[in-house]
């Protein structure tokens, strides 16, 4: 149930980047995209369980290992995030830049590259 | 000096957030508060400049007194303004009423100004848009009551200012 | 059993709310609108995380909930700079 | 008015700090893997972003590039060497978990996973100044046409150049 | 096998170091960032038959980060820092164009560090983590001129790359959902013990796609002919010589070879897309009169001919496989320095502007020469060899019309070479170019390295054996043999 | 073995050191070129009389006849290039590129190694392109198609090879003995003999030799387009289909359709150029028919005549270009509306280029005939197989031959006789630049009177076993064939003539004994020829360049490319919609059997 | 009882979350649903990290931390709120058709 609710927010953000030629809405299509991705991934740690992957006190180290689940996930849901932020940054900061350069928002208008 | 401020705050967050809890046994591990002075001296080197301006602002104790005075009274208000919005919204005809509006503080400080502007946008009826140099700040009002900028201020952030005066100025 | 049930409900009510700023976000009408809606939802997922920390008893989301209020602060923050229309140095 | 309102740059100077620190948080406190140095990095990356969005380029890079140049730069480049140097003196290679293998000290503390979490404080200065530059990049720096040749006009994220 | 974090760790400590002495010392940048690169080729020419496993912090696999040095990415290390050296080179003078030499060095070697730690690592977490690393340094490089075009290509290649980042992280997201564990090792025998279920299949096509766009295969392809012409000339030729091998193809081969392991319907997709993109990649390319584009172009077409290779999944067709993806680091980035020497004297890379300039810039003129040879496969050149094997493959592995594709793209590859090479170097020299003057020798030598490279290396690592059964010295051997071992590689790790 | 070696890689080293020749330095390449050219020669002629076989060489009697041809040709050209050469530009990288063909040439018909060949192979093409650019820079166009159209061919032959390797097993070329039954048998014989219908010159893998004829110096055209590169394909032609493969009816059928077209098809081409070395360069190409058409025939005559043509025509053909390259050494040009009443001036070439064009057009007793014979007889000889067809091949070789006479009389007429534009004196070229012409003339007349005794008896008839001049043919009839041919020729030659004279009202000029003379040139002699109703048609698209398979590939693929180009439209929208179509696309495939 | 505290806050919060979202979806224009989002999401998370921190201890890290993030989202909502009010003028959106006055659009001429 919840995946399939990600899967369309995930669909609703790449719709967004398909067809919007806005490019301030292809942002917003990815940031959906991201949000979808990252909420996807926290319910899978949500439903993984197992023994916190994040070193407790009162665990020694190879009782740790053996009942732990592989630590990344966690890790890697914190990373998607901040990748997602510092991506946005970027990509917000160049929209600021194309609509100094070719004022306007249309992404049809900015076709140089072509062919 | 406003380093120092930066220091202490950024240490103090610091500490709470490696907060290890178990009260009793032992809540900081010693190397967590080394790494948090490090932590903090970095942060304090590299924004101290930049935190507060009047850093001996920090030490009056009495700010903070009228702050815990102000947080209640805050959240009232804030509590009011939810139940105002779930009123409006539910409600079948949505009863709104809305506009911009001027307004104009006597508040001189930045903080002060930004905490009054926060201030506005979460408590009933009101959203800050923009604010001018000297002094006025456009409201967005839900419910417009009064157009005229003195009474407005008056029905919208007379109740903060006083208390705000005091806590940051 | 019945805490279960609790959190599952929260849980559906927090995805509606997502939802809502989903139908908002697709429907517009101007791209401020979806900006908006944007903005929220990165808040109610906060809420989300911190629901999800309470349920697992794992730190971490709470970790992973104040990383995602600061993703969502800054990138609401760049694109009301992008919506202002102006540049860095201005 | 450059940068953004007074609002948001004061909200903006109350919470670059405490983001700074939650970067500085992430990364000694990921532990087993880098990417703890990377979320790191990107967060205190972000601080730095965010005063950028705040204030304008050009009070931000101003700003920042006092303390950012002399002091972040030198001191994560000498943590670097510092890290090389003992691993290659404790154990003659790089890297090894010699911290933990000599000094294995309680679990699960900040320096239980040895260098780790030095690495990672390298991987967060390294990612952080990085996103940041390619910001400065795609955001701030101008290329004029000047004769034949380009000639980036920019203000310097350590002022000068 | 201590060595095998430096890769990472170099790269990095330069561009630490970078940015806090060249304050000082003008030439700084341009001395260490060369030192660097030196070293890492020194370093990656160390390892060249050796393997091992690192794990980080002491931990062992599955549990620790674990850094995986074996014959795949020795190849792949090697390529990377032999081209990062010569670009390097090349970008002391070149970049002077550019003011900002520091920035550009201390991204250049991010993105090196990037592309070293996606070939090293040994879970799928830290994989993405350099990639995306690379990938955003590789965005601002691409934007580095901040001129219209670059802006356009860049924010292009910046969406497309970020759906790219997102398939990719979903599918870690499914995989993990499905294994419960990111470990490549793991996964691997996870897979060969329970089988494939359909939440994995999902997950594998996502990564077809994401590191197909990172490859730029056909129809993943878009980003690339805007991107890479619009990065600075070393950074093209670090683009198209080894970005898109080590975060496409690596990822892809290692991801469906050793870690989920092919069958004949994986095997399918990938002959497909490598020919999809080998035949239309040439295509366009024969119509770009833009030089850099064209190149760029041709890149997809190269990167499906080694697909296609690989694709195959013979050893011969995987050999030729590899073997083209060294060869084509080797000449491309040789001619993405040519474009680059050749608009830095005229400030131009329109082909029909240009024209009969071989008098004036000999060597310039006489690598390219050598370096469109080698991509149209003309013997005795080393691209010749590659796309030999690759094609003799195919007919050995029963896929003859895939062999007339690759003869089919190879004729076209000859002809737009041809066509660059009468426009910018042959025909008449006009007017405008009387006063052109050869690019300063810092420019000129890593072309006549990469030039001689192209030479020496269809022959040194020239394969003929006896009755055809090709034997090859030890670099490109291991490499196949870690691809045709597939995943046995699990059982290689987790054991060590 | 080890001579083999030397003799490869002493021109090929020598080539790469002249290369390496400072650009200022003069004689250094020539005298290298000469002293190299001249011990490679030697060395091919100690070869003669061996037999070699190993992993990667072969000498057996097909191959050693071909080198040691193409010993005497780089030679006598190294020698022709002193003079002609002199003054230009690029002269070393000019002998470097010689000295390489020479040895890659050698290195290409001694390989017995199919990639070995491969190599090789691809060298000579390479060098061939770097020679024509050196004709300046209006040649580079000619390079690029040239190159193309060999080079493409090099890549078709690699898939050919690869074929060739899977059903055979085996890289080397004395091991296989593949017959052509199977579709991958066949693709595997067509694809290498596209590569040696590209590097002979059949069509339609033709156009770049005229071109190159008009475009490259002449010293390169006749060296490479008009004879070692006739030598090497036809040899590759005649080694795949006589050792390598077995062939079947179709192949044959394939040959010939495709040595038919290319004898008529040029030779129709050759007759209204202008250009002197354009009109030999399609006489170059029409020749390649006969011998693509004496191979296919199947049979040991066939076969061996086409073999002895590929000689004679390296032999006469090279003549003729290097008289046209005198011709143009003298007076500046080669167009055949400016030439004419040399024979006054330059005796030498004239006596040489009739010999050499009576040869070509296989006129009794020159070599021409005899090869021509033979290729007839094997025509024949498949008639009597049964073949139903016989007649038309018969009829295209005839009627081709014809015209190849008819063509060279009006050439002989437009350049040395008639009467030139201008008309100023001329002297004749030196002596290093004729002595080649007269030795090659003389090598015409040899191969034809001695035709048995010598070149047949030493060179061909080793190499094509079971080759019996009496019983199964009717050398009467040939002969009568052949006679008709030239009468044929002779006729058409007159009639357009008349035609000429009748339709076109040129200035009489009073006085002069021959009215045929004045100002005849090439255009207006068979403009009633491309005036005709049927044939006009076809001409206009060859100007058109509708039969050029080079220009036809390049509209299609415009085409296409254009469409192609259309979809990058650069719009963002466009390419996301093509990832995600891919990842549909992908699931699709990969979901299909699982779910 | 801490838990069952706890769990009341986040009930509350929850709620007005949801109630905040309905007014983004109902209301009529940018402003109007700004205004009620902002106030009732803000207030609903920071209600429903108040609710973990009371569930699990204030005292507890995990507490402390979902304090930390709530002091963060009350600062940081509101502004983006105004941030975002400000560029939607700026960008060009109008009121609502049935505002009763907009005085920024008239001054804003003369900034
Ligand atoms: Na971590
Ligand atoms: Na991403």
């Amino acid at each position: 149930m919840i995946y399939i609710l990600c899967l369309i927010f995930f669909m609703v953000g790449l719709y967004g980047v398909l067809v919007k030629k806005n490019i301030i809405k292809i942002v917003l299509g990815l940031i959906i995209m991201e949000y979808a991705v990252n909420l996807f991934l926290i319910m899978l740690g949500y439903r993984e369980g197992g023994v916190a992957p994040i070193i407790s006190e009162g665990d020694s180290i190879t009782e740790f290992i053996k009942h732990s689940v592989d630590p990344l996930p966690q890790a890697l849901v914190l990373t998607s995030i901040v990748i997602g932020l510092g991506v946005i940054a970027l990509m917000v900061a160049i929209c600021i830049r194309l609509y100094e350069k070719y004022g306007t928002f249309d992404i049809t208008e900015m076709r140089r590259l072509k062919g | 000096m406003r380093k120092l401020v930066m220091f202490i705050v950024s240490f103090i967050t610091w500490m709470l957030l490696v907060f290890r809890g178990k009260a009793g046994t032992c809540c900081f591990n010693l190397q967590d508060v080394i790494a948090g002075l490090f932590a903090a001296m970095l942060t304090a080197l590299i924004f101290g400049e930049t935190f507060t301006k009047n850093p001996h602002k920090f030490f009056d104790l009495r700010r903070y007194l009228w702050f815990l005075v102000y947080l209640p009274m805050f959240l009232y208000w804030c509590l009011l303004a939810n139940l105002d919005v779930v009123y409006r919204v539910f409600h079948p005809k949505m009863p709104i009423n809305p506009g911009i509006v001027k307004v104009k503080t006597t508040l001189k400080s930045k903080s002060g100004i930004t905490a009054l502007c926060n201030s506005i946008t979460l408590t009933p009826g009101t959203l800050c848009v923009d604010l001018t140099d000297d002094g006025y700040i456009y409201i967005h009002w839900i419910n417009v009551e009064s157009q005229n900028v003195e009474e407005a201020s008056r029905m919208i952030i007379q109740k903060f200012e006083k208390i705000l005066t005091r806590i940051f100025e | 059993m019945s805490a279960d049930i609790i959190y599952q409900v929260f849980f559906g009510v927090l995805l509606a709310c997502c939802s809502i700023c989903m139908y908002r976000i697709s429907s517009g009408p101007t791209v401020p609108d979806r900006t908006v809606a944007i903005d929220i939802m990165g808040v109610v997922m906060v809420g989300f995380c911190a629901i999800l920390s309470i349920v697992t008893g794992k730190d971490y989301y709470i970790n992973i909930a104040i990383a995602w209020a600061l993703l969502s602060f800054i990138g609401t923050l760049a694109l009301a700079k992008f919506l202002e229309g102006k540049g860095f140095d201005e | 008015m450059v940068g953004m309102t007074l609002i948001v740059k004061t909200v903006a100077r109350w919470v670059k700090s405490f983001i700074f620190l939650y970067g500085i948080y992430i990364t000694l406190y990921g532990h087993l893997t880098p990417g703890g140095g990377f979320a790191g990095g990107v967060i205190v990356a972000c601080s730095f972003i965010l005063l950028i969005l705040a204030f304008g380029k050009e009070k931000a890079l101003k700003r920042i590039s006092k303390a950012l140049a002399s002091e972040l730069d030198s001191i994560g480049a000498l943590m670097f060497l510092i890290i090389a140097l003992l691993g290659i003196f404790a154990g003659g290679t790089f890297f090894i978990n010699f911290i933990q293998k000599n000094a294995p000290g309680q679990d699960f503390h900040l320096l239980s996973a040895g260098t780790i979490i030095l690495s990672n404080i390298a991987i967060a200065v390294k990612v952080g100044s990085s996103l940041f530059m390619v910001f400065v990049i795609l955001a701030v720096l101008r290329v004029v046409k000047k004769g034949d040749k380009l000639e980036m006009i920019q203000t310097n994220m350590r002022g000068e150049e | 096998m201590n060595m095998i974090p430096l890769f990472v760790a170099v790269p990095l400590a330069g561009a630490f170091i970078i940015p806090m002495l060249s304050r000082k010392f003008k030439w700084f940048p341009d001395v260490l960032g060369n030192l660097v690169t030196l070293a890492l080729v020194i370093m990656s020419f160390a390892v060249i038959g050796k393997s091992g496993v690192y794990s980080m912090g002491a931990w062992k696999a599955p549990i620790g980060i674990v850094m995986v040095l074996d014959g795949l990415s020795v190849l792949l290390l090697v390529s990377i820092n032999v081209i990062a050296f010569a670009s390097t080179l090349y970008s002391i003078k070149y970049m002077e164009q550019y003011t900002s030499k520091l920035r550009y060095y201390s991204l250049f070697l991010l993105m090196l560090a990037g592309m070293n730690g996606v070939v090293l690592s040994g879970d799928m977490f830290n994989l993405f983590v350099f990639l995306e690393i690379a990938s955003v340094a590789s965005y601002a490089l691409v934007g580095f001129g901040c001129e219209h075009e670059e802006l356009e290509a860049s924010f292009k290649y910046l969406v497309l790359g970020t759906v790219a980042s997102t398939f990719i992280l979903l599918g870690i997201g499914m995989t993990y959902g499905s294994i419960g564990s990111l470990n490549m090792a793991q996964i691997s025998e996870q897979i060969s013990q329970n089988g494939m279920n359909n939440a994995l299949l999902f997950a594998i096509a996502l990564f077809i796609m994401g590191f197909g766009l990172k490859a730029a295969l056909v129809p993943f392809h878009a980003w690339l002919p805007d991107a890479h012409p619009s990065a600075p000339a070393p950074i093209s030729s670090m683009l198209s010589g080894v970005l898109i091998k080590a975060l496409g193809i690596y990822t892809l081969v290692r991801f469906l070879f050793n870690v989920v392991g092919v069958d004949e319907r994986l095997l399918m997709i990938l002959m497909v897309l490598g020919a999809l993109s080998m035949v239309i990649g040439v295509m366009l390319a024969f119509g770009q009169w833009d030089f850099k584009r064209l190149l760029a172009y041709h890149s997809i077409s190269q990167v499906g001919y080694i697909i296609l290779g690989i694709g195959l999944g013979t050893p011969l067709g995987i050999l030729g496989g590899l073997f083209h993806l060294i060869n084509h680091s080797a000449f491309k980035s040789l001619l993405f320095l040519n474009a680059g020497a050749v608009e830095y004297s005229t400030g131009t890379r329109d082909l029909q502007e240009l024209g009969g300039i071989r008098e004036k810039m000999p060597v310039t003129a006489n690598t390219s020469l050598v370096a469109s040879m080698s991509i149209a496969g003309i013997p005795p050149f080393n691209g010749f060899w590659s796309k030999l094997i690759i094609i003799i493959a195919c007919v050995q592995a029963g896929r003859p019309v895939f062999a007339a594709l690759a003869v089919f793209a190879s004729i076209l590859t000859l002809a737009s070479f041809l066509k660059v090479q009468k426009y910018v170097f042959f025909e008449k020299l006009k007017e405008k170019w009387n006063d052109l003057r050869e690019v300063p020798a810092l420019m000129s030598l890593p072309m006549v390295l990469l030039a001689l490279l192209c030479i020496v290396m269809g022959v040194l690592l020239l394969p003929i054996g006896n009755t055809g059964v090709l034997e090859n010295i030890n670099i490109l051997e291991p490499a196949v043999k870690v691809i045709m071992d597939g995943t046995d590689y699990a059982s290689k790790i987790l054991g060590m | 073995m080890n001579l083999i070696i030397y003799s490869i890689s002493l021109s090929i080293i020598a080539g790469i050191m002249c290369l390496f020749i400072p650009k200022r330095t003069r004689g250094v390449a020539e005298t290298l070129g000469v002293i190299v050219s001249l011990v490679t020669f030697i060395m091919t002629i100690m070869m003669f009389g061996r037999e070699f076989v190993s992993k990667w060489f072969l000498i057996d009697n097909l191959s050693r006849f071909v080198v040691m041809g193409i010993g005497m040709f780089g030679f006598l050209i190294v020698l022709y290039s002193l003079k002609y050469m002199q003054g230009r530009d690029r002269i070393n990288e000019y002998y470097a590129y010689l000295l390489i063909t020479i040895g890659a040439s050698i290195g290409a018909v001694l390989s017995n190694h199919l990639i070995l060949l491969l190599v090789f192979w691809g060298v000579l093409g390479l060098t061939l392109y770097m020679l024509v650019g050196i004709g300046g820079s209006d040649a580079s166009s000619t390079a690029k198609k040239t190159f193309i159209i060999i080079g493409g061919s090099d890549v078709i032959m690699i898939l050919g090879v690869a074929v060739t390797w899977v059903l055979g097993k085996t890289f080397i070329m004395s091991g296989i003995e593949v017959s052509v039954n199977s579709g991958m048998s066949m693709l595997a014989f067509i694809c290498l003999a596209v590569a040696a219908f590209a590097k002979a010159g059949a069509m339609p893998l033709h156009s770049w030799i005229p071109d190159c004829a008009e475009k490259a110096p002449v010293s390169v055209t006749a060296f490479l387009p008009a004879s070692l590169d006739k030598l090497v394909g036809i040899y590759f032609l005649g080694r795949i289909s006589m050792k390598m493969f077995v062939l079947n009816k179709a192949m044959g059928q394939m040959l010939l359709i495709i040595g038919a077209i290319t004898i008529v098809a040029a030779v129709m081409m050759a007759l209204i150029q202008h250009d002197f070395k354009r009109l030999l360069g399609y006489h170059a190409v029409s020749q390649v028919g006969y011998m693509v058409l004496g191979i296919g025939t199947c049979s040991p005559i066939g076969i061996a005549g086409g073999l002895f043509h590929m000689l004679n025509n390296t032999i006469y053909k090279c003549c003729l270009f290097l008289g046209s390259g005198a011709v143009e050494k003298r007076t500046k040009t080669s167009d055949l509306d400016k030439l004419g009443g040399l024979a006054r001036f330059m005796p030498v070439t004239f006596v040489t280029f009739v010999i050499a064009a009576l040869s070509i057009s296989g006129v009794p007793p020159f070599n021409g005939f005899v090869s021509k014979w033979m290729i007839y007889q094997g025509i024949v000889d498949l008639g009597r197989k049964g073949d139903k067809l016989w007649l038309v091949w018969m009829v295209a070789a005839m009627f081709g031959s014809a015209l190849t006479l008819a063509s060279f009389m009006k050439l002989i007429h437009a350049v040395f006789l008639g009467q030139r534009e201008g008309g100023e004196k001329v002297k004749e070229v030196s002596s290093l630049m004729w002595i080649p012409m007269v030795v090659l003339a003389g090598l015409c007349m040899i191969f034809g009177v001695l035709a048995f005794t010598v070149p047949l008896e030493k060179f061909i008839l080793p190499a094509v076993p079971g080759v019996s001049f009496t019983g199964l043919f009717s050398p009467s009839l040939v002969t009568l064939m052949i006679i008709l041919g030239v009468i044929l020729g002779l006729i058409i030659y007159m009639l357009s003539n008349f035609k000429n004279i009748r339709e076109d009202s040129l200035p009489y000029i009073g006085g002069e004994e021959l009215p045929v003379e004045t100002r005849v040139t090439g255009v207006d002699f068979y403009r009633s020829i491309k005036d005709s109703k049927i044939l006009g048609g076809i001409y206009r698209a060859a100007d058109k360049k509708s039969f050029d398979i080079y220009d036809v590939a390049k509209r299609v693929l415009n085409y296409f490319i254009g469409m192609l180009k259309y979809l990058h439209s650069g719009l963002l929208s466009n390419y996301v919609i093509w990832v995600v179509a891919g990842i549909l696309v992908l699931l699709i495939v990969l979901m299909k059997g699982s779910i | 009882m801490n838990e069952i505290i706890g769990l009341i806050f986040i009930a509350v919060g929850v709620f007005f979350d949801l109630a905040g979202c309905i007014g983004l979806a109902r209301l009529p224009d940018i402003y109007n649903r700004l205004q009620a989002a902002t106030k009732s999401v803000t207030l609903g998370t920071c209600l429903i990290l108040a609710g973990c921190a009371v569930f699990k201890g204030i005292l507890s890290p995990m507490g402390i931390k979902a304090l930390i993030c709530g002091v963060f989202i009350l600062l940081t909502s509101p502004t983006a709120a105004h941030a975002l009010a400000r560029g939607a003028h700026l960008f060009g959106v109008k009121l609502w058709d049935k505002s009763v006055c907009d005085m920024y659009e008239q001054d804003k001429k003369n900034f």
